[in-house]
């Protein structure tokens, strides 16, 4: 019992540092490692740490699982819809260069935007299937 | 140098090749499926070896620029192999969701126990 | 060259192993040395991505099942011919490719000459990104990536799509007792 | 760009982007409405695609405006036109028909992501088509076959999970297969370009990393290709499909990888390389009359009616692989004519099993006793198509197996025309038993529930039969684009 209350306490510290990594990995993978999948992953095994210590149903209660279901199309929208929003503009399907006036930053913004998409597809999908495969039970 | 990289050349051919083949052999010899699936993701891990060793330059430097580096590893396996990743897992998931439906089914996951299982309609 | 060593003595230990949790440990293990080796290639976004999903997800998914189902592979009755044969040839074609393979490490490869150059010269200028991996994932070849995206999401609604059902009932009628219980 | 420009990106994302929103539904029958629009738009578009690509040459598309070989380049030609035609009409066709079957098959709450299901399925097919990338092609294969795999397990019978299991083993062995021969080819080029691939191992030659190259890359697609001896995973996956999967899939997955395994053959490999001082034809031949006869005699022995067809499949692909082999002009006019003709008739046969299923709710021989006197029309859909199998002159099957007889002939083997004859009276048997059964045995449920199908099912497999007919008599259209698509595979070897 000793020893789940280390872990518990552990874990609520070490959370916050978790999500922050993720959000690096995320807006850092410009420069250095990382990007949209890491970052998911990494917050989907934020998720999948919290259930394994402190339940199943305590971790549905601040991410639910219809939320994490609802993340996974959502994300693959966010990115194909920036490919769709280039070709209004009248570019090629995912050309971001047409996004904004200048070819540089619209490439910037386009990279950043699928990023986003992908991050909210991998981490909803990562979490929706631990949900699913924990929640099965025996 | 030149004997070094040489060695170093086929060690790693030869250690891929030994990897691909024991995962495929996990996968084609073994009745279970859950170490089925394990062998099918030593197969697929093996691969990035096979993409990411001829993308390395020695000397070269991870492909984030930099005004310090001159001679970069090609980015393009990385990017492939990174794909190939996420594919791996989500073909893992699906895998591991169908064996625990089928273990519900059929209360097995050895191959050699369902297969003499008779059921017609 | 000592880590492939040990990734090869991996792999034998996973052929021998029945014990299916050793197995999927022994496979974590063997993603967190791939993810060494991939540092020393370079790949060092590679490398990361294996050590979350090899080392830590896969290995979550397959520890739950494997609590879902059990943990030890019964002895198989079928002598292991085809399947050696079958490795054998495969091996065989491997190893008389190979052969013929660039040199390892050497800057004028064709794999250098042909298409990345450009990736490398031109994705600050074009992209504004400095690390190339990124650009080329996102932007280059952001079709691809699509692919993956939709690849993993195919992957998240189809598990879904599988472990709903029958099941769901049942945790509807008593939902605290099943989901406590698989908690542990 | 103007609309037009922007079709070819429009053939894949349209679909992608009703499995995406699909995926958002709650309600099956929304998702139905959604599935059925796309599946509406897609022969439009590719309509115009053939025809554009018919006049003018090769289309080719820049994703995201980088320029191949460092961008991925979408390339539409005569072969990739024809095969993208016959996806998107099939797809079309069972959309209306799926309705009613997917109601009495999937469970309300499961059928709006079947629909997702279905469209990521139907991209990833359409995308392989399309593609002129050679790790895109994995990619979107990939989309395909997870997909595939989920839609197989949704099957009522619980063999179907074993049935996915198996196909997902064997599919993933395939396609990392087909990753090593592109790794491999990519070490020794430096790109994934298909065209540029194409260009820099002509330079190379056959050196030994193209050669292994190309034994992965066959061995891999012949993997999804089905083609035997590798064909154990596709009588089950489609015995226990759902019935809407199984006419799909039997109508169209098989046909892409045929595509794929022309393309690399003769585009990028090169006709010079594969078919001068290899054995690859020799294996392609010996294997192809394997699987016509092998597979059409297990067929005989089936009582499952959905597998004796899955195993027909089996046969029906040595044939196409037959023209492969043949390798020269009349041979493989048969062999990619059959492409379209088969998907015609195991399209309508499948979907009238589908259509006793929904009313019977078996597929088994016995069940279809009598059937004939309660289901006219959908029996004789079956008929239709059954005849079609065997190669009755003035159905599409006769076509392919003159074009094959002719090709043999042309190289001057006589004993392989008598084989063709030979495995079509194999196929006369099995045919022939179920044809007998359903007409001519007394009827065996004899409740007034067993009828005709509704409408919205019973058309499109009219249309199909329509189809078989008339592409048996006037055969302009398929034979002639397939052979305009020939030349230009056979441009390397004269």
């Amino acid at each position: 019992m000793k020893l789940d209350l280390i872990f518990r306490i552990t874990t609520k510290l070490i959370l916050p540092f978790i999500l922050m990594f993720a959000l690096y990995v995320q807006f850092h993978g410009d420069y250095g490692p990382g990007g949209g999948f890491q970052a998911g992953v990494i917050t989907a095994a934020m998720v999948i740490l919290y259930a394994i210590i402190f339940g199943l149903p305590a971790a549905q209660k601040v991410v639910p699982a219809r939320l994490a279901e609802l993340m996974i199309p959502l994300g693959a929208l966010i990115y194909a819809s920036v490919g769709a929003v280039a070709m209004l503009l009248g570019g090629e399907f995912l050309n971001y260069s047409v996004l904004l006036s200048d070819g540089p930053h619209g490439q910037e913004l386009g990279i950043l935007l699928v990023e986003i998409g992908v991050l909210v597809t991998v981490a909803g999908t990562m979490t929706a299937i631990f949900y699913s495969f924990a929640g099965r039970g025996r | 140098m030149a004997v070094f990289s040489e060695i170093v050349s086929h060690y790693n051919h030869w250690i891929t090749i030994f990897l691909m083949v024991s995962g495929l052999y996990i996968v084609v010899a073994r009745g279970n499926m859950v170490k089925k699936l394990v062998g099918l993701s030593l197969f697929q891990t093996s691969v990035y070896l096979l993409y990411l060793s001829p993308g390395k330059i020695l000397g070269g430097t991870p492909p984030i620029l930099d005004p310090n580096f001159a001679v970069y590893s090609n980015p393009l396996p990385h990017v492939l192999m990174l794909t190939a990743i996420v594919v791996g897992v989500a073909t893992l998931a699906l895998g591991l969701a169908l064996v625990v439906r089928i273990n519900e089914e059929y209360g097995t996951i050895e191959e050699d126990e369902i297969f003499p299982v008779k059921d017609d309609e | 060259m000592v880590l492939l060593t040990l990734m090869a003595a991996i792999t034998v230990g996973v052929v021998r192993l029945r014990n299916l949790f050793g197995v999927v440990i022994l496979g974590g293990i063997y993603s967190f040395l791939m993810a060494s080796v991939l540092i020393v290639l370079d790949a060092v976004d590679v490398a990361m991505t294996e050590a979350s999903v090899g080392a830590g997800i896969a290995t979550v998914l397959m520890l739950t099942v494997l609590y879902l189902t059990k943990s030890r592979e019964s002895q198989s009755p079928h002598t292991p011919m085809l399947p050696l044969f079958v490795a054998m040839i495969t091996a065989g074609v491997l190893v008389y490719g190979s052969e013929g393979l660039p040199p390892f490490g050497a800057a004028d490869n064709p794999i250098h000459k042909r298409v990345a150059p450009r990736y490398l010269e031109k994705s600050v200028e074009e992209t504004g990104v400095p690390n190339v991996v990124t650009s080329v994932l996102a932007s280059y070849r952001g079709y691809d990536t699509l692919g993956e995206t939709v690849v993993v999401f195919t992957a998240g609604i189809g598990v879904l799509l599988l472990l709903r059902g029958r099941r769901r009932r049942k945790k509807k009628e008593k939902p605290a007792a099943t989901k406590g219980e698989a908690a542990k | 760009m103007t609309l037009e420009q922007q079709l070819p990106a429009l053939q894949v994302i349209l679909p992608l982007f009703g499995a995406l929103i699909c995926a958002l539904m709650r309600r099956g029958s929304l998702a139905w409405g959604i599935a059925l629009g796309v599946s509406f738009a897609m022969p439009v578009i590719s309509g115009v695609l053939l025809a554009e690509v018919l006049s003018n040459g090769p289309i080719s598309y820049h994703l995201g405006g980088w320029a191949p070989p460092w961008g991925i380049e979408y390339r539409v030609d005569t072969l990739g036109a024809y095969l993208l035609m016959l996806i998107s009409a099939i797809g079309a066709l069972i959309m209306p028909y799926a309705r009613a079957s997917v109601a009495r098959e999937i469970s309300a709450d499961k059928q709006a992501w079947f629909y997702t299901m279905y469209l990521l399925c139907l991209t990833g097919l359409l995308g392989i088509a399309i593609t002129g990338d050679a790790f895109n092609i994995f990619v979107f294969l990939e989309v395909s076959s997870l997909s595939t795999y989920v839609l197989i397990a949704m099957g009522k019978d619980r063999r179907a999970l074993l049935s996915a299991y198996q196909y997902l083993i064997m599919g993933t062995i395939g396609a990392t297969f087909y990753v090593i021969g592109i790794g491999l080819l990519y070490s020794v080029t430096g790109t994934l370009n298909l065209v540029d691939l194409t260009a820099r191992i002509s330079e190379i030659g056959p050196s030994r990393p193209v050669l292994a190259a190309l034994a992965f890359l066959e061995v891999g697609i012949s993997l999804k290709l089905a083609l035997f001896p590798l064909h154990v995973w596709l009588p089950n996956a489609y015995a226990y499909a759902p019935s809407v999967v199984t006419a799909f899939l039997a109508a169209t997955a098989t046909k892409v990888a045929v595509y794929l395994y022309l393309r690399f053959l003769f585009s990028v490999f090169g006709v010079s390389v594969v078919f001068k001082g290899l054995p690859v034809p020799e294996i392609l031949l010996a294997l192809s009359i394997a699987a016509m006869f092998g597979a059409s005699l297990v067929a005989v022995f089936q009582d499952n009616i959905k597998r004796m067809l899955a195993y027909s499949s089996v046969a029906q692909i040595g044939y196409i692989t037959l023209g492969i082999g043949l390798a020269n002009k009349m041979g493989l006019t048969g062999g990619v004519v059959h492409l379209i003709n088969h998907a015609m008739m195991k399209g309508a046969l499948f979907m009238a099993i589908g259509a006793v299923v929904y009313r019977v709710g078996s597929a088994r021989l016995e069940d279809f006793a009598g059937i004939g006197r309660r289901m006219p029309l959908t029996m004789a859909v079956f008929t239709l198509g059954g005849l079609s199998i065997i190669g009755t002159p003035g159905t599409v099957g006769f076509v392919s197996k003159w074009y094959l007889a002719v090709g043999a002939l042309d190289k001057g083997w006589w004993w392989l025309m008598f084989l063709l004859v030979a495995s079509s009276l194999v196929s006369v048997v099995y045919i022939g038993r179920v044809v007998e059964v359903i007409w001519f045995r007394p009827l065996l449920h004899t409740g007034t529930t067993v009828r005709e199908v509704p409408l919205a099912m019973l058309v499109p497999m009219l249309l199909l039969a329509t189809a078989t007919i008339y592409f048996g008599i006037d055969t302009t259209l398929t034979a002639g684009i397939a052979g305009r698509a020939v030349d230009m595979l056979l441009a390397g070897l004269s």
